[in-house]
């Protein structure tokens, strides 16, 4: 089990941190801007940052602000893949460090910045026109299987087994990525929004109207 | 480089302090310009994006039109994306497929999202840190009634909750209830009452 | 889902500590004393313990060491059962913090000693002569139920909707505890110990042949 | 006192140090002695009972001896309190139902108790460290191989590995392989080679 893989309906961890900023350090919002960058240009997409949050010690992943992570699972990808070296970034983290207003190079691709805000505007629509056959319909009553423990998921971990009903069928295919190792939702699909009642998930709460969505992709589900 | 590096080695480094995760951002952004990744302008620019073009104010001016005009309401209902053109508002990333649920007297939605931090860019710009919390994440689903009291919201407990947990790619946007005593008002002044939370189902609208 | 009762199959943690030694400071032996006073006198039992730990915060049961962790559990026990005053016992640390060789007082009751220690060579037998029906038999495939979540439980999470095979069918019925709220184990019933193939709860594992014994309750098992 | 108090109070404690852990300790036994809940030499007791009575000793014991009588051996498989009290060691507390299982060349076995620490104390005395170590507990029924190399044992690939994990009442103990070159040695001597680590599946007896 990787916990940040069922971490919906994790008891006993005190109170939310309500802090209603983005970023609670400067330097996040930089980071913030060389991640759009990648994504914008192709470098990566949400799936291989999510792979690597979801390898993490558990622990560290409780541990650790948001973006302190993605600094970490950035740096690995860039230098897993060969865009960055690690001791060159080592060797200039260490000459930012001893020289915090030390200028950044005047250098750069001039290009890139409307291809990023291009790409903020375009999005990355994940329909695709291919022919669906979805094998359940409005109303049915669907199981949620329980796969084995992947690389990276998009089931959250406390539906698994559990029983809910068909609320929409999604009228198109949904590709979620074809570059990243998951259980299996790296084809396009369908997918399903799926309608439980809470108290199906969890038998002690006490509102036992309350009611959970979820979308799942079709290779999630069984009939029930 | 040894295994243990190779295993261990990555997350090493989360165990400095904040002037290195500065330092190492820097240096991340000089070697991109250095290997022209990036623009001398670019990270500005997506700071800026996030603080003029993408942002709350937008979710707050489709409330406050909704809140208004009940015709305009049902087409956002129906279809979000089409129905916030007409104010002018652009879709884009992580808003290819937007989705309002609207609160009721008997029915408060929230937003989840238990596996990463999904959330209505184009409506609400980017997530706040409570959302990205573990934590929040955790408790949402099971106990959303107490999730709320930490932000000071105390629900009725004859309202139902409707938990919405993004996992694939439809970004859900909560329409709150408009207060009582707004009769009248004009959407500007409506959309100031609108918080980031109270569009996803973690804070109410009071005049 | 509370962490501690599903450690088991919990991944991505880093190295064991394989610390050999049982105490690591004094005070933890003396603390073991204390409670073993307390199990031998009838003060309380394991599963009042290990509610405790199942009760806490799971990043707080993974950051303190196992006897910290009795030390709060148990003193939390003596407030709440009235054993002894939560003021008093803070004042009392705080003299002992400012006068670490200041003695305990020469007081108590000397009989206390001779029942603990017949007590360790006594033990408590768990098997209750009563009649029991075991409705699975050796060889019988069986389904390990998803029991909504306990304050206390003696199913290991990562088990739950795995199948096996009754390996043993004990020939008594266990008492677990009628003094805690379980899910259904605390009432006398035949136990079980069952087969299960490591890849059978988990896919992915390279070692296909490898087994998990575990000795389940009746109630948490259901014919497969 | 506070209802936040009462629900985070006594975990609070748990940031202190040592030298608080310590005088609490002790603030513990001294309220106690006050109430005459112990005796002054109970807890002194106590420690010398597992330094000298239930240790590993008794178990190192039973394996040599085992290893040395079959007849025995088959008598210990099959029921081991009756043959544990033949060498005149008594059973007592967490081993009233004690279960030995027995090392081939072609399985491997190892205890654990993913839920808390069950451990045979009348063999074994108290579980050390890192018995109750959640991390130990987490992985060894998933990956045990891994867990052993954490404790510098390599298994050979073709031998199968069998776990053990304790949750009812029986407690369970591993007889390992005698060593290669101890024929003819006698049970004193193939005693001092095991260790508790090889009682449960951890080590491998090696002369």
């Amino acid at each position: 089990m990787k916990l940040q893989q069922y971490l919906g309906g994790l008891e006993n961890l005190g109170p939310v941190n309500v802090e209603k900023r983005v970023f609670v350090e400067d330097w996040e919002a930089r980071l913030f801007g060389v991640h759009m960058t990648m994504m914008g240009t192709g470098i990566w997409a949400w799936p291989h940052l999510r792979v690597k949050a979801e390898g993490m010690n558990p622990l560290d992943y409780f541990k650790y602000r948001y973006y302190i992570k993605w600094l970490g699972g950035m740096c690995a990808f860039l230098i897993e893949r060969g865009y960055i070296d690690e001791n060159e970034l080592d060797e200039l983290t260490a000459h930012f460090l001893a020289n915090p207003d030390a200028p950044l190079p005047e250098k750069g691709n001039k290009n890139i910045t409307d291809k990023v805000v291009d790409y903020l505007w375009t999005g990355d629509d994940p329909y695709r026109d291919v022919v669906i056959n979805p094998i359940f319909r409005e109303g049915q009553r669907v199981q949620v299987k329980d796969m084995p423990s992947a690389v990276h998921t998009r089931l959250p971990g406390y539906l698994r087994n559990k029983i809910g009903v068909v609320d929409e069928v999604y009228p198109k295919a949904i590709l979620y990525s074809d570059s990243v190792p998951t259980d299996s939702v790296s084809t396009p699909q369908p997918i399903y929004r799926v309608k439980f009642m809470t108290r199906d998930i969890w038998a002690d709460i006490p509102d036992t109207d309350d009611i959970i969505y979820n979308d799942c992709f079709e290779t999630y589900l069984e009939a029930a | 480089m040894s295994t243990e590096k190779d295993k261990h080695g990555h997350h090493d480094h989360l165990r400095e302090g904040e002037s290195y995760y500065a330092a190492r951002t820097k240096a991340l952004e000089s070697l991109f310009r250095e290997k022209k990744l990036i623009g001398t302008d670019t990270v500005d620019r997506v700071i800026n994006f996030f603080d003029l073009e993408m942002g709350p104010f937008n979710g707050a001016k489709v409330c406050a039109r909704a809140w208004t005009d009940g015709e305009f309401k049902k087409r956002l209902l129906d279809d979000c994306n089409a129905a916030i053109a007409e104010l002018g508002l652009r879709d884009g990333i992580e808003g290819e497929n937007l989705k309002v649920v609207e609160c009721t007297p008997k029915v408060h939605h929230m937003v989840s999202c238990t596996l990463c931090s999904c959330w209505p860019w184009p409506l609400l710009g980017l997530p706040p840190y409570w959302f990205k919390d573990p934590v929040f994440r955790a408790r949402v689903v099971r106990e959303p009634r107490e999730v709320l009291k930490d932000f000071g919201v105390e629900l009725d407990p004859s309202v139902r909750v409707e938990v919405w947990d993004s996992s694939a790619q439809i970004r859900y946007f909560v329409l709150p209830n408009r207060p009582e005593g707004t009769e009248g008002w004009d959407e500007e002044k409506l959309a100031a009452l609108i918080s980031t939370e109270a569009m996803q189902g973690l804070d109410l609208v009071t005049a």
